[in-house]
Order: structure tokens, then sequence, then C-alpha cells
């Protein structure tokens, strides 16, 4: 089944069209990969198909509905969680209570009392399962810290934390291991495959390193330019002519 | 099972600190003079509005220059309603003007806040705020630019007994018993839960989007709560005052609350409170200095704004080793 | 009415150029630092008080070119002070939030206020326009104040030298790459910390400027520095802030809304300025123009 | 690591306690010379106006101790800043009640006469208001604890609108510039009146009067104002704006030919400060004030505190705002004198009421109705001119108090 069907999908800033007339699909439990070169219009893609921005033209449906005109926050009570280029954090938060307030957030959505505004504390329940999040993470030894003082790495994984703590159904990931060290890029495919296998999770991601992208694509997508030039199995889509002219075309691995 | 480290949510220094000025505020008719017990009530009215203010300001990072507007209109409606019927009950007029307040914060907030952001905001809350004065100004109903005189203080009526407010210093222990009841309701909300997400607002906005919070709609919370509470601080003032004048409308008193902030710490609850009072005390202290007050008054800003970033409390805070901001504990 | 419309039309684009005179440092130093200079009519009205001065006390100096000397050297006093403040107040005010540059600056035009009462006292004064420029013109049927068309040439030669200088030369292309992009500017190899000086003492040169220009617009009083301020501050924002085209273009559409709207509906004298800048951001909220142009 | 905090509040703790220290100490030295309570605007915009009201009171205080105190007592000065607001006239008062001084003085701002007249019975203390014109303070908002020792609106833009009948009866239209606020328009409401009621009677004509134009207070451009004036058919104007908002307004006006378009000019309450900033630029005006030195020489009291003032100033032109303080001081002197040294406010308000005392504008007689002066009412000529100043007084005219005093109407608005 298909999670999200978006077609004719366009969006131009004043000056300059960055998506023209885009389709995509992501079938349920697939891992799909956006690739292209710089401002080809990943981000952009991106921001529309997690409603921070709306398409000027096209549709977007999402488990069957039409969400082309809700807003980021309410596609994410539907279950669609994302990640940035650069980690957002509450800098100034404890790593604690950064995952505390995404839980509660969750809660508020479930409706239930312990989101509810009058509350001065959160509940002992959610701290503890906040603290059981980050210990499976091998965060817990900075669960005290301000979360501004946490590594590159370690500030994606927490952003990660945070947008898993909602049970998404699809998350989408824009380039989740941007400025990482080697060891650190494979942790981080290692578990992005483990959550499409052992928790069913869908994801559509953006990726620059091709060892990445090869290491958890299932479906590969390539865009250039606002166009979607080539889309399938990820070792079809790279032996297809028009993707090797453009984008492989100076015969690197590295775009 | 791993457990959270020990959260020492509310240390035993603040409560102790705010305790004792609460004291001196209450017992201040029996050691000071009569101006100095008139200048705590504005102080107390002053706190109220500034602590309003930080909610918005300091929690939820938004800059309004248009928070007199607010004060302005739950004073004015309060005294207007109470003038025309003597006869209400004083929490009545006390409740109209905070109603007023709130249909005026939510109306300039869903504008506001739908077309602009950051100095725009700033300018474009101004740019309302000195309509509103000038519309006050012209309204003979509110008493033009001469305002209202001669306002009231009221007669609480209790059934079995009644209190007259007019006489000697009753007023002044009402404004201390409201701005601690106040202080206490807008110290839950900053704690609170939704202080929690509007602090989060402040630092990452398009994080708390992507956590499943209508940004803009918890702005508007912060926005409503702030002038509504701006426009009580207002109420409570006229009939102390006695006189209102489109002057609390003005610009330059919107930037009160925003000065008590920045100089006791807006990153801290208590902060804009300490800055009321330090504030005023440095205006009391230079009152006789005519001609040398502006240099007096702008140096000591200056040097506060320029040596201490933080504020005074934030500045307390980082000599004794605390983190700058409350919330990373 | 019609013989109405081009006086009123002309009273509207003196207010304009005067205020725009006051705003283009303003927009200016925004446009680089991201500091709003709420002192800037501070400095302004010290310009103006020290031509006053100067133009009493030295003999001879009663002619035009005497009158603009004076304007030039007030600019280069209050440059210089410029160059103290961006010592003492706006470098350390980098990196910390707008709302507390907002408070230093407010500080600096008390101080500004108390400076102007110590050394000159409390009372009105008043400074005649140069001689040539205290009568009248005919402009067609049009009966124009000498002084209020000088006015209005003022505003436009600074605005199209301040436009010329940011577009046209090496130096304002440099002042343009830092405002865009401080760290990008410093990798390629420029002062930043130099080129936010030249920003400031430009900005404070502008404001000496404005009050040598405008010191016979209107009586002195240390209250003349929050006289001007918010109707630049509305100038500035409305015109899209840090944006010297668009403080221009602003200044003569609230100029004209203002002056139409006190002839046209004189119950609410100085409502329509407030009235025109609400109204104008919030259907354009990032102003008329935006960036630094 | 608490330590910092600890000692903040014990900086606090010290502050207010010697807040408190220090009250009770002032309020000592009452028993020895009566205390004499000044507020008044001693900076911010009005502050050349408050000036002079402080010096004509220090100078009728010395002249009083000079010749022996009254009743064997001195009298001495408690001095506040009003700053021109309501609410720190408010705090100044109360903090001068509580220091012992139920005897008040001074004002230029209406607003913040009425918030003191507001205060003055529950804090049971007397105001004499030097210089707040506002008609509400002897009509709706009177109470028994207020005096106003000068002349009103009524009295004032009454004997203008007078003299402009007598000089210039060929001048039937006439016009206003008028700042937008309650004294502006209260002014107006006056000159128009007496306009409607003199020329008729002394130059047998019917007035034309033009609707006022409402000017922008503390505005840099008064252009557009000048050419709806030049616009209208009038030909007198009257003007009251004050301070430098009249300064901007007439150098403004000066190139578009309005001076002499716009004859006579009248100038409600100006006094000096316009003329002292525009000195030869000064347009040939009549000017509305308290008190002008050269009306009265020959009365001593006058030609004292003349002195008085160049011996303090060099300058030679004292505003009408001198003798308004200086006549505050001297009707208290006189209504001590009067109890016999009872200075309790009961006793005050009562020698008050109907006393006539000497000042020098010569004799004043406070109402016992409405506790309005009844006093002359001065008026000058001024123009600019090649004198060290800068301008010169051309006329005067002094019109006595009770020809142009409106009747006692005390708690009810004032009828036109």
């Amino acid at each position: 089944m298909s999670l999200i069907q978006a077609h004719g999908l366009t969006f131009a800033y004043p000056s300059v069209r960055v998506l023209k007339d885009v389709a995509i699909t992501v079938e349920a439990n697939e891992s799909h990969v956006v690739i292209g070169p710089n401002g080809a219009g990943k981000t952009t893609l991106f921001k529309v198909l997690s409603g921070e921005i709306f398409p000027q033209a096209g549709s977007i449906r999402y488990d069957g509905e039409d969400v082309t005109r809700l807003d980021a926050w309410q596609r994410v009570h539907r279950g669609i969680g994302r990640t940035f280029q650069v980690a957002r954090l509450f800098g100034e938060q404890t790593v604690l209570n950064n995952v505390v307030l995404a839980l509660e957030c969750r809660e508020r959505i479930n409706g239930s009392s312990a989101g509810r505004w009058w509350r001065l504390t959160p509940a002992r329940a959610l701290q503890e399962e906040a603290m059981e999040r980050l210990a499976s993470y091998g965060l817990d030894r900075r669960a005290g810290d301000a979360a501004a003082t946490l590594s590159h790495g370690d500030k994606k994984r927490l952003e990660l934390l945070l947008t898993l703590a909602l049970h998404p159904k699809l998350i989408m990931l824009d380039e989740p291991t941007a400025g990482m060290a080697p060891e650190d890029r494979r942790a981080v495919v290692a578990l992005i495959n483990r959550l499409r296998e052992e928790e069913g999770l869908t994801l559509l991601l953006t990726e620059h390193d091709m060892e990445v992208v090869f290491g958890l694509a299932t479906r590969l997508t390539v865009l250039n330019y606002g166009e979607i030039i080539a889309s399938g199995d990820p070792e079809e889509v790279r032996r297809d002519a028009r993707v090797q002219e453009i984008y492989f075309g100076k015969g690197g691995g590295h775009a | 099972m791993p457990h959270p480290p020990q959260s020492r949510p509310f240390g035993v220094l603040t409560p102790l600190a705010a305790g004792l000025v609460l004291a001196a505020f209450a017992t201040l008719p029996f050691w000071a003079g009569k101006g100095l017990v008139f200048l705590a009530g504005i102080v107390l009215v002053q706190i109220v509005f500034a602590l309003s203010f930080n909610l918005m300001f300091g929690l939820t990072g938004l800059v309004s220059f248009g928070q007199a507007a607010f004060f302005a209109a739950g004073a004015y409606a309060s005294a207007w309603l109470a003038r025309s019927a003597p006869g209400l009950p004083f929490i009545l007029s006390i409740a109209f003007g905070a109603a007023v307040g709130a249909a005026l914060s939510f109306l300039i907030g869903l504008v506001a806040l739908r077309r602009a952001s950051g100095i725009y905001f700033a300018i474009l809350t101004l740019a309302l705020g000195q309509l509103i004065y000038t519309v006050i100004g012209k309204t003979t109903a509110l008493g033009r630019e001469d305002g209202l005189i001669g306002i009231a203080r009221p007669v609480l009526d209790f059934g079995l007994f009644r209190v007259d407010l007019a006489t000697g210093d009753r007023y002044y222990f009402l404004l201390v018993v409201a701005a601690a009841i106040i202080s206490g309701a807008l110290w839950w909300v900053w704690h609170g839960s939704l202080g929690r997400i509007l602090a989060a607002i402040r630092q990452e906005p398009e994080r708390v989007r992507f956590l499943g919070v209508d940004v803009r709609r918890h702005r508007e919370y912060a926005f409503l709560i702030s002038g509504t509470m701006t426009a009580l601080a207002g109420a409570l003032m006229a009939p102390w005052s006695q006189i209102i004048t489109p002057m609390i409308a003005h610009w330059s008193y919107s930037a009160l609350p925003i000065l008590f902030c920045l100089l006791g710490g807006s990153a801290r609850f208590w902060g804009p409170a300490v800055g009321a009072i330090v504030f005023a005390g440095l205006e009391h202290g230079t009152r006789n200095m005519t001609g040398m007050a502006e240099l007096v008054v702008g140096g000591a800003l200056l040097l506060v704004v320029l040596a201490m970033p933080g504020g005074i409390l934030g500045t307390l805070a980082r000599l004794s080793g605390r983190p700058a901001r409350e919330g990373a504990r | 009415m019609l013989s109405e419309v081009l006086p009123t039309a002309l009273n509207g684009l003196v207010w304009a150029m005067s205020v725009f005179l006051v705003a283009s440092g303003l927009t200016l130093i925004f446009g680089i630092l991201h500091i709003l200079n709420f002192s800037h009519g501070g400095f302004v009205m010290i310009g103006a008080y020290l031509a006053f001065t100067v133009t009493n006390r030295v003999p001879g100096t009663a002619s035009v070119a005497a009158f603009l000397g004076i304007a030039v050297a007030c600019a280069v006093a209050v440059g210089a002070m410029g160059l103290v403040v961006d010592r003492v107040v706006f470098r350390r005010l980098k990196g910390v939030d707008d709302s507390y540059s907002l408070v230093a600056t407010y500080a600096l035009l008390l101080l500004c206020e108390g400076a102007v009462k110590s050394g000159w006292g409390g009372n009105f004064l008043s400074m005649s326009p140069p001689e040539g420029l205290g009568g009248a013109l005919f402009v067609g049927d049009l009966f124009v104040p000498s002084y209020a068309l000088f006015v209005i040439a003022a505003g436009v030669a600074v605005y199209l030298a301040l436009d010329l200088w940011l577009h046209r030369t090496a130096s304002g292309r440099i002042l343009k790459s830092v405002a865009l992009d401080p760290w990008m500017a410093s990798l390629l190899g420029i002062n930043v910390t130099a080129i936010f000086t030249v920003a400031v003492v430009a900005g404070f040169a502008l404001a000496g400027l404005a009050g040598g220009l405008l010191a016979p617009n209107q009586s002195l009083s240390p209250a003349l520095g929050g006289t001007y301020i918010i109707q630049a501050f509305g100038v500035i924002i409305v015109g899209g802030i840090g944006n010297v085209r668009g403080a221009f273009l602003a200044a003569v559409l609230l100029g004209l809304v203002d002056a139409f709207g006190t002839v046209y509906v004189p119950e609410f004298p100085g409502i329509f300025f407030f009235v025109a800048v609400a109204v104008i951001i919030l259907f354009r909220p990032q102003g008329l123009l935006s960036g630094i142009r | 690591m608490h330590f910092n905090r600890r000692n903040a509040i014990k900086v606090f703790g010290a502050g207010l306690a010697a807040g408190a220290i220090a009250a009770p100490a002032v309020a000592r030295a009452q028993s020895a010379p009566y205390k004499l309570g000044f507020i008044s605007a001693l900076s911010g915009p009005s502050e050349p106006l408050g000036r002079p009201m402080l010096m004509g009171a220090e100078i009728a205080v010395e002249e009083i101790n000079a010749a022996g105190g009254i009743n064997g007592r001195r009298l001495e000065l408690a001095v506040r800043d009003s700053k021109a607001k309501p609410d720190v006239a408010t705090v100044a008062t109360r903090e001068l009640v509580g220091e012992g001084c139920n005897m008040l003085l001074g004002t230029v701002s209406s607003a913040v006469a009425l918030a003191i007249s507001g205060m003055l019975q529950q804090e049971n203390a007397i105001l004499i208001t030097c210089a707040a014109h506002s008609m509400r303070l002897t009509h709706e908002n009177f109470n028994r604890n207020y005096f106003r020792i000068t002349d009103n609106p009524f009295m004032r833009q009454g004997a203008q609108a007078k003299l402009m009948a007598e000089l210039h009866p060929d001048v039937p239209a006439w016009g206003g510039l008028i700042p937008d606020h309650e004294y502006g328009r209260s002014t107006w409401e006056a000159f128009k009146y007496a306009l409607n009621r003199f020329y008729p009677r002394i130059a047998n004509r019917t007035p034309e009067i033009a609707d006022p134009i409402f000017t922008q207070y503390g505005g840099s451009d008064y252009r557009n104002y000048v050419a709806s004036a030049m616009r209208s058919k009038a030909r007198g104007m009257f003007v009251s704006l004050y301070g430098g908002d009249a300064v901007t307004l007439f150098q403004q006006a000066r190139p578009y030919g309005f001076f002499e378009r716009k004859s006579p000019i009248v100038d409600s309450a100006n006094e000096f400060i316009v003329s002292r900033a525009m000195r030869a630029q000064t347009p040939d005006m009549w000017v509305g004030s308290h008190w002008y030195f050269g009306a009265f020489r020959g009365n001593p009291i006058n030609d004292r505190l003349y002195a008085a003032y160049v011996a303090r100033t060099g300058d030679a032109f004292p505003d009408g705002f001198l003798s308004e303080g200086h006549a505050a001081v001297m009707a208290y002197a006189a209504a001590m004198k009067k109890t016999g040294g009872d200075a309790s406010t009961p006793a005050v308000i009562d020698a008050l009421s109907g006393l006539t005392f000497d000042s020098a504008t010569g004799p004043r007689t406070i109402r016992a109705e409405d506790h309005q002066a009844i006093k002359p009412v001065v008026q000058y000529r001024l123009r600019g001119a090649q004198t060290p100043a800068g301008f010169e007084v051309v006329d005067f005219r002094v019109v006595p108090g009770a020809e142009v005093i409106e009747p006692p109407t005390p708690g009810a608005p004032v009828q036109w």
C-alpha cells in the first residue's frame, strides 16, 4: 500500500522554480532515498511533503487522506515525523527535558491527562519512559546536560529520538549522516535498517553519501533541477543512462 | 531500569527571597512614609505588568512594543464601568477590564502573529498600540487627553460586612494580595506544561511544530494570557492612582516592561519583578537630582546591559555557578 | 479643493525628506549590524544643537555655504562620537539578543538628553534658516518656502549619494557583502570589525548631518531626540529594514499619507501615520523592499 | 554557592530599611518652621515653566524670612519634581504630606493639578495652583481644598477677545490654531465666547468665526496646519500652542507670509518663552501672561521681585510664572497671619476662602465660592527687535479681573 502518493507538486520562489510537476510515491515499510545534486530541490520536496510549506500546485495523499492543505503539525498528528539537516533541539534544556517535552506532546495528541497544560511537573511515568529511551540510544549518561553541549552525532541521534517518541508511521530524515565520522555513519545505517525491519517504520530520506544511500535504500529516486528523472530499485536506477550522465557522469561515487 | 537524575525543580532560595520581598511589601505601611507606600503600590502593579509581559517576551520569545495598549485597555475599561454603574461590585469592573484586554489581545494577536514576526512584529504592535493611544485620547467618554480623574476606590461588599477600600492603606493591602495571587498564577503557567512548550517554541519553533504542536496557536495563547494579565494589572492600578491618562497607552509606557525584564533578567520568572523594584529605586533615588536624572538613569541602565547581559538575576546565577536559564537543571 | 492638492503634496514631501534624513543613518546601521539604534534621534539632536551654537557664536555664518559647511562639520563631530559609541557599546552588543541592544541604545538616548540639558539647558531654542533660504519662491502658481525646497533637495541628495555609494563603489559592495553574511565575508579576508565601525561612523555622521540640516526646521529642546525617532522607525520598517531605497520610498509614501490625512480629515491630526504603518506591515510584513539595497 | 543571592536580598532589605528610617526623621523637623510643599515640572518639556515658578516661591520665602517670618516662625520650601506626569506628582504629593507638608503649591500642567486636587481631601491637604488653567478645577472638579491664585481661560481669553474688539474693530473674521487637548479646546471655547460677547458690544459687528484648526501635540512639522490657516478667510488668529510647538509653528509659518496675511495674532499663554527662543524672528503678537513686571512699576512687591530676578539670573524678562510662585507663598503667608499661626488644614482653608492678599500684580481676592482668584489679566504686544534680548514689548494692557471673571458655579460646568 502506498503511504504517500503525491503528484503535480510545483513550488517556486519569486525568482526560481524549485519543483516542477513532481510525482512521488512512498510505499509502506520501504526505505525511500531521494538523491540529487545540490540545489536539485530535495530539501524543498521534503518541506512540501512534511507540510512545512505548501506547494503552489499538486496534491499529496497520506494514508488515503488528502493532506495537501494540512499544516506540518496536523500531519504529525497523523503519523509523520521529520528531522532536519542541522539537528533542531532545545539547546538550553537538558537532554532529558528534551525527551520529556516530546513525550508530553505525544500525550497531548492522545488527549491523555499527562499532557494537560496545567500540569506543573511532567508525570513520573513520562520521566521514566524518557530515561529508558535515552538509555536505549546510549544517551542516558548525558541526561542532565544541556542539549547544546552534545556532540554533533549525539544531537542527530537525540533529534531522531524525539521524532520517534511520537510513534510515527513515516519518518522523513534530511541527510541523517551529514557531517558524521564514518563509524557513526555505519551505526546510523544500522539503526535505520533496524527501525524499518523490526519496528515496521517507513522512511523517506535524502542523503549525499553514496555508501549510506546504497546501504539502506530499498528504493531510489533521483531529482535534478526540480524534476524526477528516475525512480525505482537502487541498482536499476544506478544503471539508468540519464542518471549515469548527469549524476554519476564524472565517474565518482559521490555527488 | 534507569532512573531520571534527581530533579531539583524549585530550589529553596527563590521562594525564600520571594517571601521576604512579599513580607517587605506587606509590612511597608507600618514602617514607611505615605509617598513610598503609594510608590510601592505602583511598583506592585508594574511587577504584575512586567511578569505578564515576560510570559510572552522572555518565555515565548515574542517582542511586542504595544503592551501598554492592553494595560490602558484594562485600566480604562474598568474605570469607565465603575463610573458608569457605581453600584456594581468591584470584582465585576476588574473582570470587565481584564475581559476587554483579553478581547483586544486576542484580536491583535490573531492579526499581528499571522502577518509578522521578529522586529516587524514589534513595530506592528507598536503602530497598533499607538492607534489605541490616539483613539483613547480622542474619545470623550474616556476623558480625551486629560484622562479619567477622581476614580473612586471601591467598597467590597461581603454580604455580612463591608470593607471600604478608600480608608487608610486598605487598597494597598488588596494590591499586595492581588499581586501575590496573580504572580502565583503566572508562575504556574511559566513552570507548567504550557510554559515548557512556550519555552521550546522560543528556542526551536520548527522542532515544536514537528512534535505536533500548532505553534501559531500557542503564540496566540501566550499573547492572549499576557495581554489579559496586563489588562488586569491596569484595572488594579486605576483605583490606586485614581487618575489615568492616555500616557499609560503610549509607546514609552510599553518600553517599561521590556526595561524591567532585561534589567532583572528575562530568562527567569522573577527577573522582571527584580527589574521593576530596582528601576523604581533608581528613579526614586534620583527624583530630586533634576537635570541629572537622565544621565544617572541612562548611565546605570547602560552599565547593567553591558556588564550584566543576563540581567541582575542572570548575573547572580552565573556568579553562583547556576545555569543562566531556568529549566536547564 | 484641487488648489490644496499640490501644496499638501509638497508639505508631505518636506516631512518625508526630513524624516528620511534621520532614518537613513538608522537603516544603514541596522542593515549592517542588526542593531535598532534607539539613540539615533538623540545624536540628530546633538548635531542640531552643535549647529545652533556654531552658527550663533561664529560671525559670518549666515550664508548657505557656511550653513552647509557647519552641517558637514556636525556630521564629522557626531561621526566621531559614533566611533566612541561603537568601541564602548556596539561591539559589546554583538551576539546578544535584539532587545538588549534596544535597551542599551535607549539608555544612550537618555544620556544624549541629559548631555544636551547640562550643555544647553532646558529652554527652547530656535535657529533661522541661512540668508537666501529664509524666504519663499513661486514654483508655477505654487508658493513654496525656499527652506522647505532645500530640505527636499537635501533628502534627495543624501539618498542619491548613499545609493551610489552602496551600489556603485567597491567599498559599498564590501559593506553589502558584510551585511549579507559577515562570516563568509571574513573568510574572504574582509576585516569585518573594521567594516562594522565604518557603518556605525557613517550612520552617526548621517545623524549629525541631519541635525545640522534640520536645525532650522523646528524648535530645539531636549525632547527633540524623541520627536523624530518613532517616525523614523516607522519609515525604516515600512521600507524594509536595512534598505535605504525602501526607506526613501516609505518616507515619501508616509509623508503623503500624513499630509493628506491632516488636511482632509482634520479631526484626527497625527493618526494617519500609524494607520498607514499598521496597514502596510499587515499587507507587506517584510516591508516594501527587503534586504540591504 | 548561594552566597551572592543571599547578599542581594540583604542589600534589598537594607535599602528598604533605610527608607523607613529616613521618613520619620524628616517629619520631626515640623515643629520649628512652617513647611510649604512645592510641586512642579522641574524636568521634561515643561521645565522652562516650572523653574521660574520655583524661583518666585523661593524669593517670596526669602523675603518673608528676612522680615522675621510669620508669627515669629520661618517658612521653608520642600521641593518635588512632578515631571508634568500625574503619577509622579501623586507620589510626590503623598511624600510631602507624609513629611508634614499640608500646604502645597505649584503645578504647571492641568492633568497634574487635577490629579493632586482629587486626592486633597483624602490626604487632608491644600493645593494652590500657580498656572494650571483647566476650568474643571474650579467647576466640575471643584473641592474645598483647592485654590487657584491666577486667572483662568474664561478670564484670560475673555480679556484678550475684549482687547481685540477694542483695538481691531475692523477685523471681525477670526480663526484659531489649537492643540488638540482639553486645555487647547477650552481656550478656544473661551475666546470664541468672548468674541461673540464683545465684538457686537464694542465694535458693533457680529464676528465671523472660522472652525479652529486642531494641531498635533509635540510634532516636528506644522506646515499643513499653516497651509490650512492660510486658506481660511480669518484675518485674526488665536494661537494656543505652547512652548516648543509654538516656536516650530511660527518658524515654519513665517516664509509663507503668514504674519503679513494674518494679523493680529493672539497668543494665549506663552509669556516670553517663544520670544526668548525666536529673538529677532519673533512675530508681532499679543501675548497672554500671568504677570508683566513693566505693567506694575511702582508696586513695591513687583519692583522687589523683578530686582531679585535680575540679580539671580541676569535676564531682563521674567516669565509670569515667577510672580505666581511668589503669589502662592504670599497667599499662604497672609492666610497664616489670619489664623494666628494655626497651620491646620481646616483653619488655612477657612482663611484662604475670601482672602485678599497683596502680590506683584496688586491685591488679589480669592472668591469664597469657587476659590478662584480675582486678579488682573495681563497682556503685552511683543515683536522681534535689534535689542540685546532680541525682542521688545511694544504695548501692554491690564484688565481688572472683576470685569472678565465668570460667575462662580463650583461643582457645575462653566455656562458659556
